[in-house]
């Protein structure tokens, strides 16, 4: 479904991604793991178009890069940034209101599916979002994009800053996304859970993709982890 | 903020030189330009230069959008001319020589009582309560006629008591040099003022204030401070002018003035320090001498901000900075050239557009004079279509050279500013 | 002295005009609320597109008649503003506010020096549609000192001295004004509370880039709200300059006071900005009636003064004199005491 | 001085509020210029006049009279803004003390505050135009011999020209009309006032029958039409109804109900009437500031008789002579520099045989209803003048 | 009158409009100790550190900082009086180079003040403080950058200088390691350790590995209360914090994780 060949992304001046690689499949989760630094966030923004980007990125066999981020939101991918951009002047709903594409019909997730999920969400659906917890902020930019009924998510830290017992829900929620049939880019760095819920892992280094096989195959490589993981 | 670590270097070889020339030109440049209107011109520019610094304290440095300097400056001009009356009709003695620290005590004042109630906020509110005062003095200047003197202003002769050393300030060039002494030296405060706690905390404060109050300052106390110095420079300009005019009226405390020092302490460049000084020496440039050059001086003006803020929002200082930074690297030589390039098919299209301009403008104003309108030494017909033929086709030539330079010059730049990056990559790491 | 016995005719005509005024006051501002706070942006040359309204519709009003001018000068305005946002405003929008402000700034002396150049430097003869040059009614003060109320304007012969009644017209310019205004209050209150438009904007003043992922086309809507509210301002040229005058000057001369309304209604509050438009109006025009100086009044409270003291400035000043600075000082003090304006909901 | 060339230094806005008046001015200097110069003047000397734009601020027009002395000029014009003519009077006064042998002579076409030619009066200021206090005096002369005029309102601008003209209205028809009952008095800010609505209902409720006011530019026109919306039926006695814009903005309603006070007007006849003819079918503007004409001849005559293009000479010429001005014979006043002249009221009506001249085509003219001579609009001097060696 | 506590809560609350927060929270924390307080999200961590800092006002309760009631002053001041925090979100002052930032942190507390007459390049106990500093947090070689061009961990990093800089001895840290891979945090907490040797230290955390690696007290609070505040050891044996917070396995394998 995404297909990227020989990625290369620029800040300004500064080189930072060097040629990257991978695909992702329909229905399946991706994790992308790596050092701070390493290239992973600037990945997604590439993908997303949030950075000036070189090499070829293909959605469902259409090339997709340089076209405005906007657009490509309406083209199913769905981005949830890794510092929680949620608006702060606007009430939690409004924020949710503004993930929906036209008027949210025909979306596989409603309102309520969401405070479902995060009931606390649903407690302070009135409040500015920018006088919520770092967690709650985290909670609403993932159901924020969610409503825009993307097919391929992409999640940049999603577990940052939540407890450890919401967390474990991320997680579980993760998989019914992929039931439904969505795929998932997941950024981690909490390497358990990543491993535990992903299909694929990929490893990245100094811009580029230095491993891409099963969570398995990564476990059983202490070369790897040790190179590119740990310190 | 400007390049801050060079303060480090106990002593700093380049600044003196640079203040030794400073000084230079200011001691010379009545020796170069020495007609009358262009003394006056200088020693304008000196004021400006004060006043423009001062307000890039509050724009620059602090991050404090005022839509009234003026007011600081006029009361400044206000009070140091009525303070010549007083000495002229001998109800006190001073030199005038002080008269301009009068007028800075005068802003100093002024400021701490405007300043209490405007620095209390920041942001949109901040330049709306300025935009407010300035707008009330304004409209007082013009009701209390006793101290404003109406629209007719006050005015008063500068040449009064004993001449020291023979210097009485009666010629103009006097004037000028007791100006130039005090811009040198508050010139030098100011930027010495860049260097203090204070000067880098109201920067801290332009940056995060919320931080700054997590770091054991009060950003109300830190914003006032500094309004009330910027006062005290604004009322020195002021104090200055009214020496320089002998006559001070209710214009000097107006919203148009205010928006004079906003508009080019921003041209000549708000983040760096000496941008302000080119502003000044630009501000009376545009104001006197454009105005005599061309009828269309505000359309220029116009433009000039339009384009300026949208290619070079650094202002024109940022502009030599980068211009500096290439050369460190030593890669300015291979952008002559282009400058060149640039230069003259930028001046051919202005020769053009600017033909047109005049001719438009002759139309409209004097056709009194028959239709031929004198343009750089050239002689146009308003009325013939060979004039504007010729004008047209000179700007879209220019026009369309200068587009393609400037492709060319853009991936050069480009080139040059990664090679930069690299470089100073490189440094960091070896 | 003027006699201030103030009849009752005579208090329904200033206050009429008050509001009329008022109204004029905020079909500029309405325009403005909506760039400076949905945008952010201090627009400066709003005043200066308001005088191109005028003249344009001037222009259009000599070929096809006062009412098309009406429809059609406005909107030419805003396809004016929409362009300056797209080739000029977007280019700096990321440097922040005050090149933004800058911009407008430069903008404004350019859009006057072309209207001198376009339509010369004095005052144009633009006048409203036949109909709404007459009277929208009159009120008559007969000799026995009772009223009377008529529509349109009362025939001659009715108020001529003889009769000793005393006719006062309200000019239908101005009663149409009023309705207009009026009109345009429902119709922006519905667009921005009906539509998401308000939201994204809101949102990407903040995070446009996020905005943006989440698939809303930011730089059109910013374009549309710009192009929206220097029509408004274009609507209200046409107007104001029907109703008084138009002239190089009279983008000068409203220039800040919109700036005050808005700010005093409250950053983003349309019915603030209204209510501010309507005080600023009636309290001006009623501030003009009054001729009481603090020396009258002392000396109605019996004080004598001495003639030095009736010379002063500040006692002689009469309110009606420092009418035009009740604005400045009416938002100085709110923005001490209540930053974030009568009805404003967040500090602007 | 036969051939030489006399520069003049026009000192006026050309931007800003007075634009047009200004444009209008320096186009009637520039014309006149051409028209007066050479054999059409006793001196035979060339004029030539520099336009310099001082944005009506006192300031820029001292830098202007900077350049101007750079250029060599030695005589200068200037006429609007009683506040830039107070300026440079003194400047004037202090230059030419401060560079002897390099004086200046200030020909004042416009500015009337009256303190020019008395408390302030200088030996280098020459007033061509009339002061206030001599309009007042005519146009009060006029108001003297009309009985319906019962209750009179004063509207003025809020500064020195509209301060005075309701000075000087108030003292002179306190002396000539005792019975006229001043039923209200005014001022409001300069060119700021959009809606004058307010102020005509208050001209309403206090019962006014006729309105002074020494408006001009947008303040007059305003002013007038909305008196006519709100069908407020009063005279309106003015300065500068004639003024580019305002006969447009007056327009038809205005009719038979706005007099202007002046030194002329638009059907003086003979020469005059060729040259504003000319003037109109060139410039499609008209001419109205007479007193450029009276400048030139003046100036010439002084010359003549100074026979010297010298500013000191010709000063002490000027100081006193008396003149053939378009207006008939004339007298610059020894005393005060105050040019003694025939004053004219007038009345904004239609266009008649006698009376064809319409300003801005509006099919309107102003037609003289009373000539005042010399001696009745003249009023007496304060002036002590210090005159040079 | 003084405690042996240097911060000490009493019945602290807070309520935004209708909704009460902080409800009632009570907490002492002794010298040189370290704290790290966990809690759900929404929980009123940060709230907590935001009233003890003087962000917002109390409704009600009391605090107590080295024997001084400290509750409704402003933040400059009550920074004045020996306590320091850092954010949650990222907050540095972005177009000053890294050596400013320290330096800004510095001056106050060495007496400076408002001073606009003296060169801070002859402020040598400033400067030399600020270098220090540098060192500590390992930014010398980004001496000069500006701080928006650091890279994230960089950036926290230099919250923590800055929070430190003034040598407050009551530190509070929000979530300090948030975003930061294993290998960062633990080089991080390592930074911590060192550079608030001495002081007290509060610390907000999710990540058990920090937790346990570094406090040797935790407070857990739950709906703007502390419910608990013990050791570690007895504060994970404790059922109730179990189930509000922790959650079964992952808790296990994090402070496994974290233990070696
Ligand atoms: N706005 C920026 N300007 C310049 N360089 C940047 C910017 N943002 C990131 N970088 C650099 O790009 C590189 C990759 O950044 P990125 O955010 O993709 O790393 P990451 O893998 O997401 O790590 P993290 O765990 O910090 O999110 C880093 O070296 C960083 O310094
Ligand atoms: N200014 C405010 N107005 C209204 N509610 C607020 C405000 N500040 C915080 N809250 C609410 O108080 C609750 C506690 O917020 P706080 O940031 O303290 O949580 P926390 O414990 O830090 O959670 P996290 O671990 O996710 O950061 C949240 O529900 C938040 O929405
Ligand atoms: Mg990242
Ligand atoms: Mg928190």
């Amino acid at each position: 479904m995404l297909d990227i060949n020989n990625l290369h992304a620029y800040y300004g001046k500064s080189h930072v991604l060097h040629g990257v690689h991978f695909k992702v499949a329909q229905g399946e989760i991706v994790a992308l793991l790596g050092r701070n630094g390493s290239g992973r966030s600037t990945t997604a923004k590439a993908i997303m178009g949030l950075v000036d980007s070189e090499g070829e990125i293909r959605w469902k066999g259409r090339p997709i890069r340089g076209m405005k981020p906007f657009e490509i939101a309406h083209l199913g991918i769905g981005y949830v940034p890794e510092n929680r951009e949620i608006f702060p002047k606007l009430t939690v709903h409004q924020n949710l209101m503004l993930g929906q594409k036209g008027r949210g019909k025909g979306s596989r997730w409603s309102f309520d599916d969401m405070y479902a999920m995060f009931p606390r969400l649903k407690e302070r659906q009135h409040t500015e979002a920018g006088v919520m917890s770092g967690g709650e902020q985290q909670m609403l930019t993932l159901c924020r994009t969610l409503m825009g009924d993307p097919e391929l998510i992409i999640i940049d830290e999603p577990t940052e800053g939540l407890a450890p017992k919401i967390v474990e829900q991320v997680a579980d929620f993760l998989q019914k996304l992929k039931e439904k049939g969505v795929s998932v880019l997941l950024i981690e760095q909490k390497l358990t859970i990543a491993l535990n819920i992903s299909d694929r892992a990929l490893v990245m280094g100094h811009g580029s993709i230095v491993f891409d096989d099963t969570p398995a195959a990564l476990k059983a490589n202490p070369y790897v982890r040790k190179e590119w993981l740990e310190v | 903020m400007t390049t801050a670590y060079y303060s480090f270097k106990p002593y700093n070889v380049g600044r003196w030189i640079i203040w030794s020339l400073f000084a230079l030109v200011l001691i010379f440049a009545p020796q170069v330009f020495d007609s009358n209107l262009s003394i006056s011109m200088l020693a304008q520019m000196g004021i400006a230069i004060i006043a423009c610094l001062s307000y890039n304290m509050l724009l620059g440095q602090g991050g404090m959008l005022s839509f009234g300097h003026a007011v600081y400056t006029g009361l400044g001009s206000y009070v140091a001319i009525h303070t010549l009356l007083r000495v002229s009709d001998g109800l006190m003695s001073l030199p005038v020589s002080l008269i301009p620290l009068v007028g800075g005590l005068a802003g100093l004042f002024f400021a701490m009582l405007f300043g209490y109630v405007t620095t209390k906020k920041a942001g949109t509110p901040f330049a709306m309560i300025t935009l407010g005062i300035g707008e009330l003095v304004f409209a007082m200047s013009l009701m209390f006629s006793d101290f404003f003197g109406g629209e007719a202003g006050i005015s008063a002769d500068r040449v009064v008591g004993e001449p020291f050393l023979g210097i009485t300030y009666g010629p103009n060039i006097q004037v000028y040099y007791l100006i130039a002494v005090y811009t040198f030296i508050s010139v030098a405060l100011m930027y010495a003022f860049t260097r203090t706690p204070l000067g880098r905390i109201i920067n801290a404060v332009r940056d995060n204030p919320e931080r700054v109050e997590f770091i054991g300052y009060n950003t109300q106390m830190v914003r006032y401070l500094v309004f009330m110095i910027a006062g005290f420079f604004a009322g020195i300009a002021g104090g200055l002018a009214a020496i320089q005019f002998e006559i001070v009226t209710a214009e000097v405390v107006g919203p148009i003035r205010s928006g004079g020092y906003l508009l080019f302490t921003f041209l000549g460049g708000a983040t760096f320090f000496f941008g302000p000084i080119i502003g000044g020496v630009l501000m009376v440039l545009a104001f006197v001498l454009f105005s005599e050059i061309t009828k269309a001086w505000l359309l220029y003006l116009g433009l000039i901000f339009l384009f300026m803020v949208m290619y070079a929002p650094g202002g024109i200082a940022s502009l030599i900075m980068m211009n500096l930074r290439v050369a460190m690297f030593g890669r300015l030589r291979e952008l002559w050239v282009s400058y060149l390039a640039l230069g003259t098919t930028a001046l051919v299209f202005l020769v053009g557009a600017g033909a047109m301009i005049e001719m438009v403008y002759h139309l409209q104003l004097n056709t009194a004079l028959g239709d031929e309108v004198r343009f750089l030494g050239v002689t146009l017909n308003a009325r013939e279509t060979s004039s504007w033929f010729g004008s047209v086709f000179v700007a879209l030539t220019g026009l369309g050279l200068f587009e393609l330079t400037r492709h060319h010059f853009r991936r050069q730049w480009a080139e040059i500013q990664t090679y930069i990056e690299k470089e100073i990559k490189r440094r960091e790491t070896t | 002295m003027a006699r201030n016995d103030v009849t009752l005719e005579f208090f329904i005509i200033s206050m009429l005009n008050g509001l009329s005024y008022g109204l004029l006051l905020f079909m500029l501002s309405s325009g403005l609320t909506l760039i400076f706070s949905m945008m952010g942006v201090l627009n400066f040359a709003h005043a200066s597109f308001y005088m191109v309204g005028a003249y344009l519709g001037y222009s259009i009003a000599q070929v096809a008649g006062f009412w098309v001018a009406l429809l059609v000068a406005p909107i030419l305005v805003g396809l004016m503003g929409a362009a300056f946002e797209r080739t000029s405003l977007r280019k700096v929008h990321k440097y922040g506010h005050v090149p933004e402000l800058l911009i407008t700034f430069g903008l404004s002396y350019i859009i006057l020096e072309l209207v001198q150049l376009i339509w010369g430097r004095s005052a144009v003869e633009f006048r409203p549609a036949e109909i709404l040059q007459g009277s929208a009614f009159t009120l008559l003060h007969y000799a026995d000192d009772t009223m009377g109320f008529m529509w349109g304007r009362a025939p001659a012969d009715l108020c001529s001295a003889a009769t000793g009644t005393v006719c006062s017209y309200f000019p239908a310019t101005r009663a149409f004004m009023m309705l207009v205004a009026v009109v345009m209050l429902v119709s922006l209150w519905l667009l921005i509370t009906r539509t998401r438009v308000g939201m994204v904007i809101q949102a990407a003043l903040t995070h446009p880039e996020m905005v943006e992922a989440l698939g809303h086309n930011v730089p059109r809507v910013f374009m549309l709200v710009f192009g929206a509210g220097t029509a408004l301002a274009g609507l209200a040229g046409v107007i104001g300059g029907s109703t008084f005058v138009t002239e190089p000057a009279m983008a000068l001369t409203l220039g800040s006071l919109i700036f005050v309304v808005v700010v005093v209604g409250g950053l983003g509050s349309l019915s603030g900005a209204f209510l501010a438009s309507l005080i600023i109006g009636v309290v001006q025009t009623f501030a003009v009636v009054l001729d009481h100086s603090l020396a009258s009044v002392l000396s109605n409270m019996g004080i004598e003064l001495s003639d030095a003291a009736r010379q002063n400035d500040l006692l002689r000043l009469t309110i009606s004199q420092v009418a035009p600075i009740l604005p400045y000082l009416f938002l100085v003090l709110i923005l001490i005491f209540r930053p974030r304006g009568l009805l404003g909901n967040r500090e602007t | 001085q036969k051939g030489e060339t006399v520069k003049i230094a026009w000192i006026d806005p050309l931007s800003g509020l007075m634009a047009p008046v200004g444009t209008n001015q320096l186009r009637s200097f520039q014309f006149f210029a051409e028209k007066l110069s050479g054999d059409a003047n006793p001196a035979g000397v060339k004029f030539e006049v520099i336009g310099f734009d001082n944005k009506l601020s006192p300031a820029e027009s001292l830098t202007a009279l900077q350049a101007a002395i750079d250029q060599g000029v030695r005589y200068i014009t200037q006429g609007n803004g009683s506040s830039v003519a107070g300026a440079l009077i003194d400047a004037l006064n202090r230059h030419n003390s401060r560079n002897p042998g390099k004086e200046v002579v200030f020909l004042n076409h416009s500015a009337v505050d009256p303190d020019f030619t008395n408390s302030k009066c200088s030996f280098w200021h020459f007033r061509f135009d009339a002061d206030t206090s001599m309009k007042i005096e005519a146009m009060t002369a006029f108001m003297k011999d009309d009985p319906t005029i019962k209750k009179v309102f004063l509207i003025n601008q809020n500064y020195s020209h509209g301060h005075q003209v309701a000075k000087y209205a108030k003292e002179s028809l306190k002396r000539k009309r005792p019975d006229i009952e001043i039923v209200g008095e005014d001022l409001h800010p300069l060119a700021q006032v959009r809606d004058f609505a307010p102020y005509v209902a208050k001209i309403r409720a206090s019962g006014a029958d006729t309105v002074i006011t020494g408006n001009w530019g947008s303040d007059l026109s305003l002013l007038v039409r909305a008196a006519n919306e709100a069908g407020l039926n009063v005279r309106f006695f003015t300065y500068y109804a004639g003024v580019t814009g305002t006969p447009t903005a007056l327009g038809t309603q205005a009719e038979g109900r706005v007099y202007q006070v002046g030194y002329n007007h638009y059907n003086m006849g003979g020469q005059m009437d060729k040259w504003m003819a000319e003037f109109k079918q060139r410039f499609n503007d008209d001419f109205y500031t007479g007193s450029v004409v009276n400048i030139y001849k003046g100036l010439a005559q002084a010359m003549a008789n100074a026979k010297s293009t010298d500013p000191v000479k010709v000063a002490h010429a000027l100081s006193g002579l008396k003149f053939q001005g378009y207006n008939g014979e004339v007298e610059m006043r020894r005393t005060d520099h105050q040019l003694q002249q025939p004053l004219y009221l007038t009345r904004w009506q239609k266009v008649d045989a006698k009376h064809p001249y319409s300003p801005e085509n509006t099919g309107m003219t102003l037609v003289p209803v009373r000539e005042f001579p010399a001696y009745v609009a003249s009023t007496p001097t304060s002036c002590q003048m210090r005159r040079p060696g | 009158m003084s405690t042996p506590y240097v911060l000490e809560l009493k019945d602290l609350r807070k309520s935004f409009g209708k909704t009460e927060i902080i409800r009632g929270a009570n907490l002492a924390v002794q010298a040189g100790e370290r704290v790290a307080i966990i809690g759900p999200n929404g929980a009123g961590k940060s709230t907590l550190f935001n009233l003890i800092s003087g962000r917002f006002a109390p409704t009600s309760g009391e605090v107590w900082l080295n024997g001084q009631r400290i509750d409704g002053k402003k933040p400059f001041e009550i920074n004045r009086l020996g306590l320091s925090r850092s954010f949650q979100i990222t907050n540095i002052f972005p177009k000053l180079s890294v050596f400013e930032n320290l330096r800004c942190g510095v001056l106050w507390s060495l007496g400076y003040k408002y001073t606009f007459f003296k060169f801070l390049a002859d402020l040598d106990d400033a400067n030399e403080r600020a270098e220090e500093l540098l060192e500590m947090i390992r930014l010398d070689k980004k001496r000069d950058t500006l701080a928006m061009n650091l890279t994230y961990a960089e950036q926290r990093a230099l919250e923590i200088g800055i929070t430190i800089a003034g040598g407050a001895n009551v530190v509070l840290l929000d979530e300090p390691t948030a975003g930061m891979s294993k290998s960062e945090t633990k080089r991080f907490i390592e930074l911590i350790r060192e550079v608030t040797v001495g002081k007290t230290l509060l610390t907000v955390e999710h990540d058990m590995g920090v937790v346990f690696g570094l406090a040797d007290k935790i407070a857990v609070v739950v709906y703007g209360e502390v419910i608990a505040y013990d050791t570690p050891e007895a504060v994970r044996a404790n059922q109730r914090v179990q189930e509000a917070y922790l959650g079964s396995v992952l808790a296990e394998e994090q402070a496994a994780g974290a233990a070696h």
